[in-house]
């Protein structure tokens, strides 16, 4: 079966369960279990040309720029691991159909577990360790999920949060590492890189390397000082902790480093960092391990006391110590996933995992007993055991090890590590099902059936045929894996029981008289330990994410306060300090053109200006104030733009002045008339501080602009000259708004359109809130003068809004040739309307209003667009405009030009947006009790003369 | 000559009569005095924009003017309806 | 400004523009000089459009005499003004009377009703309704 | 000749003016020309990007001036990709709109949701500088609308906030383009990249000013520290279809910085040379450890998409201030995958909020919401995304950009900072999904029943976030092809004489007449 | 008919003298387009102005504008020496109630307009019932000579052109 | 001339600053518009600046000032004037809704005495 097959299949079987469910909880784990064993025999197709040292190879490319390949490729090692998870995964599958109870959702369990196992099988498979990486994080990512299996339980949840949060740094820093191992070696494909040796030991970045990727392993595999995750994810049903936290994962750090150590190992670095890690965290967790009382957490800290075992092997850097790692993963996945799973069936029984409160389970359990019987002296190293064989060449590799030239040290440790397991071993089996029947336990314990027995049963039979027949049994398998980790000569090595009498057999003696001792007295010790003050690794790790998290909030929160005032002086500061750097980087332009003289009207409208600015800081709290001289500034700048030859400008600046203080006197009468004073003096100055600083800058940036030239001639100068015989206009700002950059104008009348719609939109959600009815029902101002609509005021608008829209017409049609256009025709018949609303009010006018502002609105948008498209029939781009003259006695000739047709879109639109804003403005003044008045003013003496003499 | 110097002495009357509105805006005891002086201001203005198309001896400032005009005299009136009755278009 | 113009041409167009400069410097300081806010509001309202008046009249002439054409602009200019002038007027007196002014201070008007501003719209709803305008 | 350029512009435009005439009150009947149109933008934009793989740059003069005197728009494989990546995103957001109703919840939602397409697609395609200035304000103003779509007093107040922001970027804007034009006379990009690189040494002061403003101001739509104030409020804020639209938005300002610094202040225009790339790559850091930060310090979960979102910018743009062809490549690809990874994620947000009784979206412990699984799903998916965890493009994405900082002197600090950030962001999402959705609280028997607020029926809402999950799958799967494309894209992008050359010396729509005559132009 | 083409003639005439004004020069070309705009602009408008006052005596118009461009020239001269020479202390203002017999909107809008246009007086507001107008004099030492004098001078006339 | 031009705008953008910096909505929509008001006539500026010689063609000047930004300004102007009128209706909203005017978020939600004025 073709490599990638194999670890797609538990990624496509990840989809059965979840459909097989509904069909029985059997069925489901058949279809699961099948979807393992098709891989599994897939695998096991391979097996006779690896063991015939042939390397299976697949390849996919998937982003050859970033060199990322699905590129698979089996050896020993591969094989060896993938064997592993693929069969003790079948097994799981199986217990766990048993394990599982009716409430728990084994659908999702199952889904899991596969998305698991096929990481798992990616990560053993992968040639490209960019996709070896990217099968890594997986597994921290199924396993945060079946760690968190039982979310109802607090500490599932935190488990699997450390987990990920520990394991997944690890992935991270490993990420770093692969990146430089490849960029050393110029190839991301583990089989280029297991070629270069040389060349990475010599590269500067080697120990940057070794350390990330060390990271990674030794965090996947609890590696002292990050072992302290792995009992807290026992919070998982027991089948994980048997699959993910024995047999699989936590080896996957020991895989890599095998599958590395051709090109990593062998350098001091390597072996002081590598195998004195394995060393403390071999007696470490053995230490701990005797004084747990969980079953679970005993067999975690075995687990992690054999992981630091097996990294210390592999740490040693000598060929035969990688044998002894390899054959140590074989026997420690054994029997330990025995265990588990005898854990497990123990707890189900008796419903705890207490060993202070089990005992005499001999009888109630036989058969349980006696597979934990085997799998437990196998891992206490008792001869006929594979354990047994595995911690012999163990400690002879040991001996073989010196630390800093001293020839005894690690040996003692080694010693004394097994001198541990050999109790916690012991302990194990006695104090749990040894010594006298209780009647005190939870439940009434038994043998559970076949179905959940036979998996461990399976793996002890293998833990004894292996321990007396290991050459037979994993002789090639052995000798091809480690072929793979050495990657190149065997060295001499025998599987046997009987190596002779060496030092290794007398440590192990050591080791396992001083185990019956300490065992012996336990019971002293486990009160002196637990009087023992300790460091509680979990405590420190919610200690130490409960601080992260914290100080993450407060700088979030700090940071991100809401506070406007805040976020726009920090954007002025930013704004003013990078402009002034930039500006000091570079030349300043010469100040090459002659400064003009000062006229009189000019330094008149200057001081007026200055004199408007300046009061309208002091007097910004007296809002209506501030407001009229905001007019006055708007005022001087219109006059100052006619000044200076833009009457165009100086038009729509001062219709769209008034507007805008109808607006905001609209709003103003909502709002407070006064800002308070809020803000110290020392804020006002520090904000007077940066306004000047703005000042300054943008005065200074102005006057180098004015003094200096330009340095190619602007395009202006086209625009000029191709007005006329182009553009067909003579008012040459008209014609580039139409015509060379219509395309603006276009958008520009679309944002006025939109922005009518969203204070329309607005008005009616706030309108149509609470705070509507609020504003309905709010009393009437008792300072309020009568007369509404003054008959002076009416009389006045009838007059004078025609003539409005008379100079509206005038201004719009000259807009092509003199100063003018639709978009300032269309403000003043928008302020000619405002007129007649102010002057009848909004109901009496609105009534009489023909066409909604909405269509005004879109009609303008549609004559714009359609008079850009109409230039398409014509073969030409958007926006093509054309005109001619035309004669129609006796008005004479004139001029009509597609751009005016745009122009009408425009005039419309602006009436259209101007009106709705205020329309919808206004509306925020209605109250309940407000009748629409039938008259267009209130005051009407001529109302009861009798209607002849009106009309007489 | 005469006309330069009468043009002169104008512009300066309306000068000065614009920085008086001016400050008339900022220190009147009561808004219809600000508001009055505001509307006078405008007016003044219109004036210094024809005066500058005499000297300049243009009339392309008609329209500002005209425009000016009719600006100052609704925003008078929006400015007085907010006295009087708050809501300027009910 | 091209000075091709008879002496009486520019003594014309001249004394438009001093008498229009004093008008209008007379109307912007009575602003500041009268008492009360309603005598201040006399000012304005007539010096200033003689004086912008003035002005407009003085230009209207000046192209007449420079460029020869007659132009109407500075005519509509100065029409608009003295139409907007009394209705800025009165709502600005309208607007003295709200804020400054008690309302036993003027005389009381003819009819039954009060002076319109001092009339709530209260008050004014019900006169109607009673129908007390016939 | 060919006008499918400028029709992502025309036709929403020109719905939105249909939509507000023909259909202001019947909100079926919007819905049926929203969907059509984004449908239909969708297809023109594929059409267009089909075009652009040719590898020439479709140029289309409007009013039919020549540049640089007329306005273009331009079509390159750039302008293309970010169109059709709009579109695309468009299509999954109206739906949700509409299956969430969130579209009836106010006024005129369709109509500015077409507007706002209509501004972002112009911004994309505009090649004058002074015409995308015009294009930000049509989509700013829309955004306006659609943040408040639904009112509501924090998200008015919040509304109020993200305008006033950006009317300073939008004055800065200005204050830049005039620089500019004081400076070059021009306005057209081609135009301004040529005349920038021919300045003399002598006067550099006021076009680096212009350099600096301009970045400043693409910094602010791209979140960029300290310029990224306005955002956390504004999406937490912001109606959920909307945030997910504005995942998009942050984007223009990245793909206005890639433009304009690749074109007119290249890495190779002296003047400009020594104040883009340096400073935008530290402020990019920051960025991405700011946001990531937020990630875990979030107590929300609207905030924390947010701060993801801007820890996303950050990621992007460490990869845009590179300037290299490689790190551009993998800025791109970051680019997609982010906007529909935020966007999923703000969806799924909302999916959550509309389910809780509350209507909340604190990161606590609630009552077990309906459909909480499928739910719980999408958010792991979003967020391993949003992360950068694999399997999903996210890895790939980070990777890329990992991969192509290699060279750079600060390298070991980017490094760290990607993936620290990253690890933040893991811890934070697991810590606010666990929180959500595996520690419910379970109700007294008594008020389960009313306790559980009815789902929202539609499922709608559920194909259009599914939509996003697809894309991002789809972007993983095809990651080979679609770097293959973007890496065609950024050398397009670094080879600024073809670009210059097809907007300046582009062949007349109308055989070029001698000398222009009345009625008609040349 | 005609009402319905003209509902205000004289609106429409002002109208066609403004066009002349704006473009500032007088062809038939213009006073063509002029008056078709003076036609369509009253009839867009006409929903405004509703009700349509006939004027009586238009002839009188143009000795009611003669006599108050008179005035409105000694009144400003009257009113800048009254703010140049007389002492604040010394002025009389005063407030005069006029009581009105003109009734129609238009003409008491004209009649205010003149009272404010000239001599010194300010028309100030209407009474609710708009039978009379409040007016304000700036130096007036007899109020009831100012009423007088403004119904001889200008009501009577209006009353003429109006009703 | 130039100077005059330059230090008015200065002062504008001074002033819109402060404004600005201010913590109710209506003095900073109104420093808002002072810099509106400046970075137009900056805009404008950038074209340089000349006396009565408006881009007309009609009136037969030997040269005429620079059209295009005042073109510029005058989409500007527009633009403006629309987000304008937006930030003043939504601060009027939040005000009406929320009760006070304040422009910080984490601040001003006591003041709702005053609403309703
Ligand atoms: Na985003
Ligand atoms: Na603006």
């Amino acid at each position: 079966m073709s490599l990638i097959l194999i670890a797609a299949l538990p990624f496509l079987g990840a989809l059965l369960p979840g459909l097989m469910i509904r069909s029985g909880r059997t069925a489901c784990a058949w279809a699961t279990a099948s979807v393992t064993l098709a891989a599994l025999i897939g695998l096991l197709v391979h097996a006779p040309a690896v063991m015939r040292g042939e390397v299976i190879q697949y390849q996919l490319e998937w982003m050859p720029m970033l060199g990322l390949n699905v590129n698979f490729f089996l050896d020993g090692l591969g094989l060896l691991f993938a064997g592993l998870i693929l069969g003790i995964g079948l097994l799981i599958i199986i217990y766990a159909r048993f394990y599982l109870s009716r409430n728990d959702p084994m659908g999702q369990f199952y889904t899991y577990l596969l998305l698991f196992q096929g990481a798992m099988v990616g990560i053993v498979l992968s040639d490209n360790v960019l996709m070896m990486l990217i099968f890594w994080e997986l597994t921290s990512l199924s396993s945060f999920l079946l760690i968190g299996y039982w979310k109802h339980l607090p500490e599932g949840r935190q488990g699997a949060r450390m987990a990920l949060a520990v394991t997944g740094m690890g992935g991270l820093a490993l990420i770093g590492g692969m990146l430089i191992l490849g960029n050393i070696v110029g190839s991301y494909d583990l089989t280029v890189i297991l070629q270069n040796k040389d060349l990475i030991q010599a590269s500067p970045l080697y120990l940057p390397a070794l350390i990330l990727i060390l990271l990674g392993c030794f965090t996947k595999s609890a590696q002292f000082p990050f072992h302290f995750w792995l009992p807290h994810a026992m919070a998982a049903p027991t089948p994980v902790s048997a699959y993910l936290h024995s047999a699989t994962m936590v080896k996957a750090g020991l895989f890599l480093m095998a599958r590395l150590w051709p090109v990593l190992a062998g350098t001091p670095e390597w072996f002081y960092i590598v195998a004195t890690t394995g060393l403390i965290t071999m007696v470490l967790g053995a230490v701990i391990a005797l004084f747990k009382d969980d079953l679970k957490a005993l067999l975690a800290f075995s687990t992690v006391s054999h992981l630091g075992l097996i990294t210390m092997l592999l740490g040693f850097g000598t060929p035969f110590a990688a044998v002894v790692a390899v054959f140590h993963i074989i026997n420690h996945a054994t029997f330990k996933a025995a265990l588990f799973m005898s854990a497990g069936i123990v707890d189900h029984e008796t419903h705890t995992r207490d060993i202070k409160r089990l005992g005499g389970l001999r009888h109630l359990m036989p058969v349980t007993f006696t597979i934990v019987m085997v799998a437990g002296l196998s891992m206490a190293g008792i001869p006929l055991f594979n354990g047994f064989l595995s911690k012999e060449m163990m400690l002879d590799a040991a001996t073989e090890a010196p630390w800093d030239g001293n020839h005894w040290i690690v040996p003692a440790l080694a010693t004394l590590g097994a001198l541990f397991s050999v109790a916690y071993s012991f302990r194990l089996i006695e104090h749990t099902f040894l010594g006298p029947k209780r009647d005190d336990y939870p439940a009434k314990p038994h043998d559970p059936g076949f179905g959940m027995w036979a998996p461990p049963a399976l793996l002890a039979v293998l833990v004894v045929l292996i321990g007396i027949m290991p050459a037979l049994m994993v002789g090639p398998l052995v000798a091809t894996a480690s072929g793979a980790v050495i990657g190149g000569e065997l060295p001499y090595y025998s599987l046997k029981i009987w190596h002779g009498v060496n030092a290794a057999l007398f440590m192990s003696i050591a080791a396992v008289a001083g185990g019956l001792v300490l065992l012996a007295m336990h019971r002293p010790l486990d009160a002196a330990w637990i009087r023992a003050r300790r460091p509680e690794a979990k405590a420190i790790f919610d200690a130490l994410m409960g601080t992260v998290t914290g100080a993450a909030k407060a700088l979030t929160d700090g940071l991100h306060n809401g506070a406007m005032t805040r976020y726009a002086s920090v954007f002025t500061l930013a704004v003013i300090l990078a402009g002034s750097a930039a500006w000091f980087g570079g030349t300043a332009p010469a100040p090459v053109r002659e400064v003009m003289a000062i006229g009189p009207v000019p330094l008149i409208g200057w001081i007026l200006l200055i004199v408007a600015t300046g009061c309208m800081v002091a007097f910004h709290r007296n809002r209506l104030l501030s407001l009229v001289l905001m007019g006055i500034v708007g005022l001087i700048v219109s006059v100052a733009f006619a000044y200076m030859s833009a009457p165009d400008l100086a038009l729509t600046q001062i219709s769209v002045e008034v507007v805008t203080i109808i607006l905001l006197l609209l709003a103003l009468n909502f709002l407070p008339k006064h800002t308070p004073v809020e803000s110290s003096n020392a804020r006002r100055f520090r904000d007077g501080t940066i306004a000047v600083l703005g000042g300054l800058a943008v005065g200074g940036l102005t006057l180098a602009m004015l003094l200096s030239d330009f340095s190619q001639e602007s395009i202006s100068a086209f625009h000029l000259a191709n007005s006329k015989p182009g553009g067909g206009g003579t008012n040459v700002v008209n014609v580039i708004l139409v015509d060379f950059r219509g395309f603006d104008t276009f958008g520009e009348i679309i944002v006025l359109g939109i922005a009518a719609l969203v204070i329309f939109a607005m008005t009616e959600s706030v309108l149509g809130s609470p705070v509507g009815a609020w504003l309905k029902q709010r009393p009437i101002n008792p300072n309020e003068a009568g007369d509404r609509h003054p008959l002076m005021m009416v009389v006045a608008t009838r007059v004078m809004m025609p003539i409005a829209l008379m100079v509206g017409v005038f201004i719009f049609l000259r807009g092509h040739n003199e100063p003018g256009g639709g978009f300032i025709a269309g403000l003043i018949v928008a302020i000619a309307i405002v007129m007649q609303y102010m002057a009848s009010g909004f109901d009496w006018a609105a009534a009489r209003q023909r066409y909604p502002y909405h269509m005004i609105i879109a009609l303008g948008v549609f004559a714009a667009a359609l008079t850009g498209i109409g230039s398409w029939f014509a073969g030409r781009p958007f926006l093509t405009s054309n005109y001619g003259y035309f004669q129609i006695p006796p008005m004479g000739e004139f001029e009509l030009a597609t751009a005016m047709a745009f122009d009408v879109g425009v005039f419309l639109c602006v009436v259209g947006a101007v009106m709705l804003a205020l329309e919808s403005l206004s509306r925020f003044a209605h109250r309940a009790g407000d009748r629409p008045s039938p008259y267009p003013m209130d005051i009407d003496p001529s109302r009861d003369l009798p209607q002849e003499a009106k009309d007489a | 000559m005469i006309l330069s110097y009468a043009l002169i002495f104008t512009t300066g009357c309306f000068a000065l009569a614009l920085l008086m509105n001016l400050w008339r805006v900022v220190s009147a005891p009561g808004v219809p005095d600000r508001i009055l002086a505001l509307d006078t201001m405008v007016i003044n203005f219109i004036a210094i924009l024809v005066l500058y198309g005499i000297i300049e001896g243009t009339a392309v400032y008609f329209e500002a003017s005209i425009l000016i005009a009719m600006v100052g005299f609704i925003s008078t009136v929006a400015y007085a309806r907010f006295m009087l009755r708050g809501n300027i278009i009910e | 400004m091209n000075a091709d113009m008879a002496l009486w041409q520019e003594i014309t167009v001249a004394a438009f523009l001093v008498i229009a400069g004093v008008f209008g410097l007379v109307g912007s300081f009575g602003l500041i000089k009268l008492p009360d806010p309603m005598t201040r509001l006399h000012a304005p309202t007539k010096a200033t459009t003689l004086g912008v008046g003035g002005v407009l009249i003085a230009s209207m002439l000046y192209f007449f005499f420079a460029k020869g054409h007659l132009s109407f602009h500075e005519l509509m200019i100065t029409l608009f003004l003295f139409l907007t002038a009394p209705i800025t007027a009165h709502f600005l007196a309208k607007a003295n009377l709200h804020t400054d002014v008690k309302r036993d201070e003027v005389p009381p008007p003819a009819g039954d009703r009060p002076w319109a501003g001092f009339e709530s719209d209260a008050a004014r709803q019900i006169a109607e309704d009673k129908g007390t305008q016939g | 000749m060919n006008h499918w350029i400028v029709a992502p512009i025309l036709l929403p435009a020109v719905m939105a003016a249909v939509i507000i005439l023909a259909a202001r009150y019947q909100v079926a009947l919007q819905r049926v020309f929203s969907v059509a149109s984004t449908v239909a933008l969708l297809g023109i934009a594929i059409g267009l990007l089909v075009k652009s793989m040719s590898g020439d740059i479709g140029v289309y003069e409007l009013g039919n001036w020549p540049a640089p005197f007329g306005i273009v728009l331009v079509l390159d494989r750039l302008s293309a990709t970010m169109v059709t990546l709009t579109a695309a995103l468009a299509v999954a957001v109206v739906l949700y709109a509409i299956g969430s109703g969130w579209d009836k919840r106010g006024h005129h939602f369709h109509a500015l949701f077409q507007f706002q397409l209509m501004g972002i697609f112009g911004a994309f395609l505009t090649g004058d500088a002074f015409n995308l200035f015009v294009f930000f304000e049509v989509l700013l103003i829309a955004s306006y609308g659609l943040m408040i779509h639904g009112g509501g007093a924090v998200r008015l107040r919040a509304g109020v906030q993200y305008v006033l922001y950006n009317l300073l970027g939008s004055t800065l804007f200005l204050f830049a383009l005039g620089t500019i034009y004081a400076v070059t006379g021009t306005l057209n990009m081609a135009d301004l990249a040529q005349r920038v690189a021919e300045l003399p040494a002598d006067d550099t002061a006021m076009i680096r000013v212009a350099a600096i403003l301009l970045l400043l101001v693409f910094a602010v739509k791209a979140a960029l520290i300290p310029l990224h104030f306005w955002l956390p409020a504004t999406y937490a804020e912001a109606p959920a279809p909307i945030a997910a639209l504005f995942a998009v938005m942050t984007k223009i300002g990245a793909y206005a910085i890639i433009r304009m610094y690749t074109l007119v202040f290249g890495p190779d225009v002296a003047a400009t040379a020594d104040i883009v790339g340096p400073w935008l790559m530290p402020a990019a850091v920051v960025t991405l450890i700011i946001g990531m930060i937020g990630v875990l310090g979030a107590s929300h979960m609207g905030r924390l998409a947010a701060f993801a979102a801007v820890g996303s910018m950050g990621t992007l743009l460490i990869a845009v201030a590179l300037f290299t062809p490689q790190a551009t490549t993998a800025a791109l690809y970051y680019m997609i995958h982010s906007t529909l990874a935020g966007a999923a994620l703000f969806l799924v947000v909302d999916m959550v909020r509309a389910r809780r009784t509350a209507e909340d979206d604190i990161i606590a412990s609630r009552p077990a919401i309906a459909q909480n699984g499928l739910i719980a799903a999408y958010f792991f998916a979003a967020a391993i995304a949003m992360a950068g965890m694999p399997p999903l493009s996210g890895f790939l994405g980070k990777l890329l950009v990992l991969d192509a900082v290699r060279a750079h002197d600060m390298v070991w600090v980017i490094w760290a900072a990607i993936l620290v950030g990253s690890l933040i962001a893991v811890v934070g999402f697991a810590r606010a999904g666990s929180m959500v959705f595996w520690k419910v609280e379970t109700p007294p028997e008594g008020e389960a029943s009313e306790a559980e607020p009815s789902p929202p029926a539609a499922a709608l809402p559920f194909v259009a976030t599914g939509g996003l999950m697809a894309g991002i799958v789809a972007l993983t799967v095809f990651a080979g092809p679609v770097t293959a494309f973007l890496s065609d894209t950024s050398a397009q992008i670094f080879d600024r004489e073809a670009y210059i050359a097809a907007v300046l010396e582009t062949p007349r729509a109308i055989e070029a007449e001698s000398l222009p005559h009345e009625g008609t132009k040349k | 008919m005609i009402a319905r083409i003209l509902p205000h003639p004289l609106l429409t005439l002002t109208l066609v003298v403004v066009w002349q004004m704006l473009v500032n020069y007088v062809s038939l070309g213009t006073l063509v387009f002029g008056l078709i705009l003076g036609i369509v602009i009253p009839l867009i408008t006409a929903p405004y102005w509703p009700d349509r006052p006939r004027l009586k005596n238009p002839a009188m118009i143009v000795e009611f504008i003669l006599v108050v461009l008179y005035d409105i020239v000694v009144a400003n001269i009257v009113v800048a020496k009254t703010i140049l020479f007389t002492h604040n202390t010394a002025m009389h203002p005063a407030w005069v109630s006029i009581p009105l017999d003109l009734r129609t909107p238009e003409a008491i809008t004209v009649l205010a307009g003149t009272i404010t246009m000239t001599p010194g007086t300010v028309s100030s507001d209407v009474a609710a019932d708009g039978r009379s107008l409040l007016v304000h004099c700036l130096d007036a030492p007899d109020p009831d000579a100012v009423r007088d004098e403004i119904k001889q001078r200008y009501e009577r006339r209006l009353k003429e052109i109006f009703e | 001339m130039e100077y005059l031009l330059a230090t008015a705008i200065g002062a504008m953008t001074a002033a819109g600053i402060y404004l600005l910096l201010r913590q109710r909505t209506f003095p900073v929509i109104l420093g808002i518009s002072m810099l509106t008001y400046a970075v137009n006539l900056f805009l404008f500026a950038s074209g340089r600046i000349a006396i009565n010689l408006p881009p007309v063609l009609l009136n037969k000047t030997p040269t005429y000032t620079d059209p295009l930004p005042q073109a510029l300004v005058l989409t500007a102007i527009v633009i403006s004037f629309g987000m304008t009128a937006v930030v003043v209706l939504m601060g009027l909203g939040a005000y009406l809704s929320a009760r006070t005017d304040h422009v910080n978020l984490n601040e001003g939600q006591d003041d709702s005495a005053e609403a309703g004025k």
